[in-house]
């Protein structure tokens, strides 16, 4: 076995026998716990690394490969770069979100439990990234639908269930799409492996047309759920009830880009041409605009902390999709790159969100005022977050917006431009209140009163990983030029993706 | 002659043996119950998967008892759904024992348990390796027999009244099937199910002979309208019996069914009936998931999400009927449906009764906050669950997977449309329980919990959901074995394209 | 205590009127025009009665060539046996009354038919082999013979330990069983006699079979014949 | 109509009594009697169609599987009619209704 192999089984393994692990150490042996934690979470994310140097030596098409026969498809993994991308993302942030994790939940319950599904969450969300065909990452997909629900009802409270039950309402139906979609392919088209440029025959069009359409839709359907897609994302505001690492790699990351991961996949590595050929795709751009902008304007009217960022995540989503659909090496590039730098962000502001109402128990936009003075390093690395999404040069959300901008402009649809701008004046106006509040407002609501204004600044082992992340989102824009940053790998991919 | 090689040529008639031996002498001995039956569990578990090996390897095979050969003598016949079948009947068979061990805390009252038990697993096998209708109709008589003895076995009266229905049921199906092969032998001279299938016709005779059978064999499956037996047989009979009634009792008139109907009957049958039959099943789908949303007991859930499952097995027929890979499809699927329901159903029935024992009560809204007490029975219902709901990585996928391609691939698109949304229906239910286990305990249900729930208890539940979840990535072995020597009208036919 | 209905609704007798209607319709259409040419299996029968070392063909399809469905047949009556027993001695291991006070005239018959009864068992026994009888003809009668002795007073079941009885009832089937796998090891098939001892063999499971069906058939009686107070009482007890 | 086919039919008709009488009747006794009646109807049967082989002897097939059969019936039917002895005694009833009032439930791990 090749270390390329080896990576990948290691990447995909590591994460659900972790998951073993603590179910098996159980609730009350805490430290070897967290130690096999921490563990898993550094291996899975060295091996992911591991895996991307593999894709980035390996030749077009000759990609490591590990698997066996399931149903006459294979259940296959593979390190190809698009896969990688994601997984090294996920595999990073996990190990990240371990640390910040072990600091949040150091007062909580059932930490087995969590950490178990939240293991297999990774685990699935890895597994997917690495999917080499359509029936691995619909087995990766379910599980990571399955193993979600624990975590979003942890704390077992009536409204946890309550937003469990939603949770499901939305992606089991969308799992039964997705399945009878996949199915539905197979029947008429074979094993749909993941192709760099579309697997499917273009001779399908002329015989398939009709079915290739409702499979497409039902695809879109099934995926659209995760990636919060408008009118599906109603779930990931009320999935908010979770604990906040799971708001933090889960619903900003793990769960939510396995969506527009699989949306991409589809897109780029499934239908290829045919997609533009059956006119399915401008469609899905108009789609994925519209939650852009429905996503940024509902921000807006929140007041609770985590349903803003959840309504920032529905719209920062569509970017990527948007990207996607554009259909072109650049716009392309930007929707991968956006994986990696939404991820970063977006992280950033969940851990940031969870430290707040950790430490003072805030949960409200509006009772954020003077939090800067008190926790200058959180909410520094929250405003570095947010202005970044916000697209201020030279932190990452810029060089997403650039290349999206100009991929627009390249494939001829500069409608998307305007998106982009109205999107970005949106987004300051829902962040910039915040930053506002925080930094210079002076403290006014009851509980400054109540605990005074010295520095609360939360756990080191959340304070350390958030800020972290705040500047690794920095880095990702300052250094989008360089070689290896999530850019350049995006444009990497991209012309892969487009034979440029 | 070498052991082995005696062995090897004994396989069909050793997974009979074994537990019809073991079952006299843990009769004989009162405290030989226990010991003898985990030591027949484990001498059935390496042969049955030896059979499976030998059958993988040599295609069908046939054993003339007595060396007399059909159609005089008996045979047994192992094909691979056979061999399948015994492999999971071993499996679970195993499981079951080790938790009934942990489970039956006063030895002296249930010593009967375990002659009865393997009893019934010494039938099973011998119902899954008969090629002969009438010593079929023993081997069910036998099955019943057996089971409804099980269920009576804790003399409780739920279980007492619920046992004579099912035993009433029972015979009635029996005699049903009998009359069926009395018709048989009268018109076409043999038992023997090879030679029937060249000798059948479908004139009046033929087509009475299959209906009569037909509605035995659905009575004792428990195929909507005729599962009016099952709930209340199921929920009250004592756990480890549960597991084994819904996981692999069922299956014995099923399999009987599929065989009469797709390999001996295949040319009298007419498609009309094939599809009547897809049409309860695809409302036991429904019929048995709405009962099941609305119980209040955690057994009684479990044994109308039986009734639910049952209706998958139907769809069989008329997507088989389709011919050509949608055929083959439908046969791979179905049988490993069979399969994945049965670990996952029994996972489930013993996880409930571990509930059960610790809480001495089942009702639902009681379970509050389990998953944190018992988390591992938690943990084994939900994984149950998930072959339930027919998601991946789970047997339950798999099977859909094909099932659906079957329906696709016919044109009967609406097996789909029943499959996905009895799936969803499942989740109705699954998640109810699930629910539970997560959330708040209620006032006193903590004080309520004995904590009485062994190892071998927690363990054996887990361990069957496992194996329902690793067939979902796993199951290509078992994906091969099924179709070996499968009836002409679905052999014969490459992999799919 | 509520008497039980005797009779169902009029809607279900209705039911039940068209159910076992159209079910007896469609089996009776069936049973008329059964073909009048088919032969079965009885010149198969008969052309193998020789090789299967006893007279009687039906002997010959119960103990031989169908052997295995026998054997699986009194499997079938040890489990109901056992079934039964965790029914009624589960609680305890005495045997209930059967007779207190047995009738004089009852007795006196006894007496005199018991011994000829367990004759007449003995003669079905060995005349199984080339005319009607056979191990559950005899082992009927040798049964009734022993409730005839219960119920008279003369016997009490009770006296067996618990150990005999079980030996009593399941040694026919371990003998048969015992002659299965013997045959396994010795001609390589289960239930494959050796052709010069075939039936020696065969006489010997239905010798031990006869034992076990009278003590099946008899405990079967007396255990469920006591009356439902004395049940009640013994239930309560073993509790 | 043959001898052989007037012992078919009756049995056919002997099945239909007993079905219908296993429907209707509630009382436990009568359901088992019922099916007793229906067995017999079945072996009935299968004797008249042992008679129908040309030549003196009959069939014997259906004869053993008769012999079989009534082995199983008499198993079953003792069985029945313990199980319902022990309904009666804990309940007072022997129908099937003679569970409805009480709780669910099972105590076999007490």
């Amino acid at each position: 076995m090749s270390w390329h192999t080896l990576a990948l089984l290691v990447a995909a393994c590591t994460p659900f026998l972790t998951a073993v692990a603590v179910f098996l150490l159980g609730e009350h042996r805490g430290t070897l716990r967290t130690a096999t934690g921490l563990a898993g979470a550094a291996a899975t994310a060295a091996a992911a690394v591991a895996c991307a140097g593999s894709a980035l030596i390996s030749a077009p098409g000759e990609y490591a490969e590990v698997g066996f026969g399931l149903l006459e498809i294979g259940f296959v993994l593979r390190s190809d770069p698009l896969g990688v991308v994601f997984a090294v993302v996920a595999g990073c942030l996990w190990l990240v979100t371990t640390v910040y994790a072990t600091g949040y939940m150091s007062r909580s319950s059932d930490r087995a439990r969590f950490f178990g599904f939240f293991s297999i969450c990774v685990g699935s969300a890895i597994g997917l990234a690495l999917s080499a065909n359509l029936l691995t990452f619909f087995v990766f997909y379910e599980t990571l639908t399955l193993a979600t629900y624990p975590l979003v009802v942890h704390s077992g409270t009536p409204a946890a269930l309550k937003g469990g039950r939603t949770y499901l309402n939305y992606a089991l139906p969308a799992g039964a799409a997705l399945a009878v979609g996949v199915i539905w392919l197979h029947m008429i088209a074979g094993p749909v492996e993941f192709v760099a440029g579309g697997s499917l025959p273009s001779s399908l069009v002329q015989t398939h047309a009709g079915s290739l359409t409702a499979i497409f839709a039902l695809l879109m359907l099934g995926l659209g759920v995760k990636a919060a897609l408008f009118p599906l994302h109603g779930w990931l505001p009320a999935a908010m009830v979770a604990p906040a690492p799971v708001s933090a790699l889960l619903h900003a990351v793990a769960v939510v880009k396995a969506g527009v991961f699989g949306i991409a996949r589809v897109v780029l590595e499934v239908y290829g041409p045919l997609g533009r050929d059956l006119g399915l795709i401008p469609l899905l751009a108009a789609v994925a605009a519209f939650t852009i902008i429905f996503g940024s304007v509902r921000a807006l009217a929140q007041d609770d902390f985590k349903k803003r960022l959840a309504y920032s995540t529905v719209s920062q989503l569509s970017y990527i999709v948007l990207g996607v659909a554009i259909g072109g090496p650049l716009a392309a590039a930007a929707a991968i790159a956006h994986l990696a730098h939404h991820a970063a962000m977006k992280i950033t502001m969940f851990f940031t969100a969870g430290a707040v109402a950790e430490e003072v128990k805030v949960y409200r936009i509006s009772e954020l005022d003077g939090l800067g003075r008190r926790m200058p390093l959180t909410m520094g690395a929250f405003s570095l977050a947010a202005i970044g999404i916000v697209g201020v040069p030279p932190i990452a959300g810029f060089a997403t917006k650039w290349l999206l901008g100009m991929g627009s402009i390249e494939a001829g649809q500069a409608w998307v431009v305007a998106v982009l701008g109205l999107s970005s004046v949106l987004n300051a106006a829902y962040f910039f209140p915040i930053i506002g509040r925080a930094w210079f407002r002076g403290p006014k609501s009851e509980w400054a009163s109540e605990h005074g204004t010295k520095r609360v600044e939360g756990d080191l082992r959340m304070v350390a990983p958030l800020v972290l992340t705040a500047l690794v989102g920095l880095a990702m824009g300052v250094l989008a030029g360089a070689a290896l940053s999530p850019a350049s790998w995006a444009q990497m991919v991209a012309f892969l993706e487009f034979g440029g | 002659m070498p052991l082995s090689e005696w062995v090897g040529a004994q396989l069909p008639a050793l997974v009979i043996l074994v537990p019809l031996t073991a079952a006299p002498v843990a009769f004989l001995g009162v405290r030989l119950g226990r010991p003898v039956a985990l030591v027949s569990a484990l001498m059935s578990q390496p042969l049955a998967i030896a059979l499976a090996l030998e059958v993988a390897r040599e295609g069908v095979l046939r054993y003339e008892i007595g060396g007399w050969g059909a159609p005089l003598g008996i045979d047994f016949v192992v094909d691979g759904l056979a061999a399948t079948m015994i492999l999971v009947t071993s499996v679970i068979g195993l499981l079951i024992t080790v938790y009934a061990s942990g489970y039956f805390t006063d030895q002296d009252r249930y010593r009967f348990f375990w002659p009865l038990w393997l009893f019934l697993w010494a039938s099973l096998h011998a119902l899954f390796l008969s090629g002969d209708a009438f010593n079929l109709y023993v081997c069910l008589e036998l099955v019943s027999m057996s089971a409804v003895a099980l269920v009576a076995l804790t003399a409780r009266r739920e279980a007492l009244v619920a046992a004579m229905r099912y035993m009433l049921a029972a015979i009635l199906g029996s005699l049903f099937y009998l009359l069926g092969v009395a018709l048989l032998y009268a018109a076409f001279g043999s038992l023997d199910m090879a030679t029937l299938r060249g000798a059948i016709r479908p004139d009046v005779t033929g087509q009475a002979a299959f209906a009569l059978m037909t509605v035995g064999l659905l009575l004792k499956t428990a195929l909507f309208p005729l599962h009016f037996w099952l709930p209340p047989a199921h929920a009250n009979a004592p756990s480890p019996v549960s597991a084994a009634l819904s996981a692999l009792v069922v299956k014995g008139s099923f399999y009987i069914l599929i065989r009469l109907w797709i390999d001996v009957g295949s040319p009298s049958v007419a498609p009309g009936t094939a599809h009547l039959l897809g049409v309860l099943g695809s409302v036991a789908i429904v019929w048995g998931s709405i009962q099941a949303l609305r119980q209040e007991r955690l057994k009684m859930l479990v044994a109308y999400s039986t009734v639910a499952q049952i209706g998958y097995l139907f769809l069989l027929f008329p997507l088989v009927r389709a011919g050509g890979v949608a055929a083959a499809d439908a046969w791979t699927g179905g049988v490993f449906h069979a399969v994945s329901h049965a670990l996952a159903k029994s996972a489930m029935f013993l996880a409930a009764g571990t509930v059960l024992a610790r809480l001495g009560h089942d009702r639902i809204e009681g379970v509050g906050g389990l998953s944190r007490r018992a988390p591992l029975t938690a943990m084994a219902f939900g994984l149950a669950g998930v072959t339930m709901m027919g998601l991946p990585p789970s047997g339950g996928f798999v099977a859909k997977w094909q099932m659906i391609s079957a329906s696709v691939l016919s044109g009967e698109w609406w097996w789909a449309v029943v499959i996905v949304a009895g799936g969803l229906l499942a989740a109705g239910y699954v998640f109810r329980v699930i629910g539970r286990f997560l959330g708040r305990e209620e006032a006193g249900d903590r004080e309520a919990d004995t904590g009485r729930s062994p190892r071998t208890m927690e363990w054996t539940a887990l361990a069957l959901a496992l194996g329902a979840l690793v067939l979902g990535v796993a199951g290509q072995p078992l994906l091969d074995l099924i179709p070996i020597g499968a009836p002409a009208l679905v052999a014969g036919i490459g992999v799919t394209p | 205590m509520a008497e039980p209905e005797l009779r169902s609704p009029l809607a279900v007798r209705a039911a039940a009127l068209a159910i076992s209607g159209g079910v007896g319709a469609l089996l009776i259409r069936a049973l008329l025009v059964l073909p009048k040419d088919e032969a079965g299996l009885a010149p198969l029968v008969k052309a193998n009665l020789d090789a299967s070392g006893v007279k009687n063909p039906v002997t010959a399809v119960l103990l031989n060539f169908r052997g295995y469905d026998t054997m699986l047949e009194i499997a079938v009556l040890v489990l109901a046996t056992i079934g039964v027993l965790s029914l009624t001695i589960a609680h305890s291991d005495k045997w209930p009354t059967v007779a207190e006070h047995a009738a004089p005239a009852l007795s006196a018959l006894a007496r005199f038919l018991a011994p000829a009864m367990v004759l007449v068992s003995g003669y079905l026994l060995w005349a199984g082999e080339h005319a009607p009888g056979g191990a559950f003809q005899a082992g009927s009668v040798l049964g009734a013979a022993g409730i005839l002795l219960a119920l008279s007073g003369y016997a009490r079941p009770a006296g067996m330990t618990g150990f005999a009885l079980r030996a009593a009832i399941t040694v026919g089937f371990i003998v048969f069983l015992a002659a299965a796998i013997g045959d396994m090891l010795i001609e390589g098939a289960l239930l494959e006699y050796p052709a010069d001892h075939a039936k020696t063999i065969m006489l010997a499971i239905e010798a031990w079979l006869t034992v076990s069906i009278a003590v099946i058939l008899a405990s079967l009686f007396i255990s469920s014949a006591s009356p439902v107070e004395e049940l009640r009482r013994r239930i309560r007890g073993g509790r | 109509m043959t001898q052989a086919d007037l012992y078919t039919v009756a049995g056919g008709v002997l099945f239909t009594i007993g079905l219908y009488g296993l429907i209707t009747r509630p009382h436990l006794l009568y359901k088992v009697l019922a099916l007793n009646v229906a067995s017999g109807g079945v072996f009935m049967v299968f004797v008249g169609v042992a008679r129908r082989v040309p030549g003196p002897a009959p069939d014997p097939l259906p004869h053993a599987m008769v012999l079989t059969g009534i082995v199983v019936t008499v198993s079953s039917t003792a069985y029945a009619l313990a199980l319902a002895k022990r309904i009666f005694t804990e309940t007072g009833m022997a129908t099937l209704d003679s569970a409805d009032t009480m709780e669910g439930g099972e105590d076999a791990a007490e």
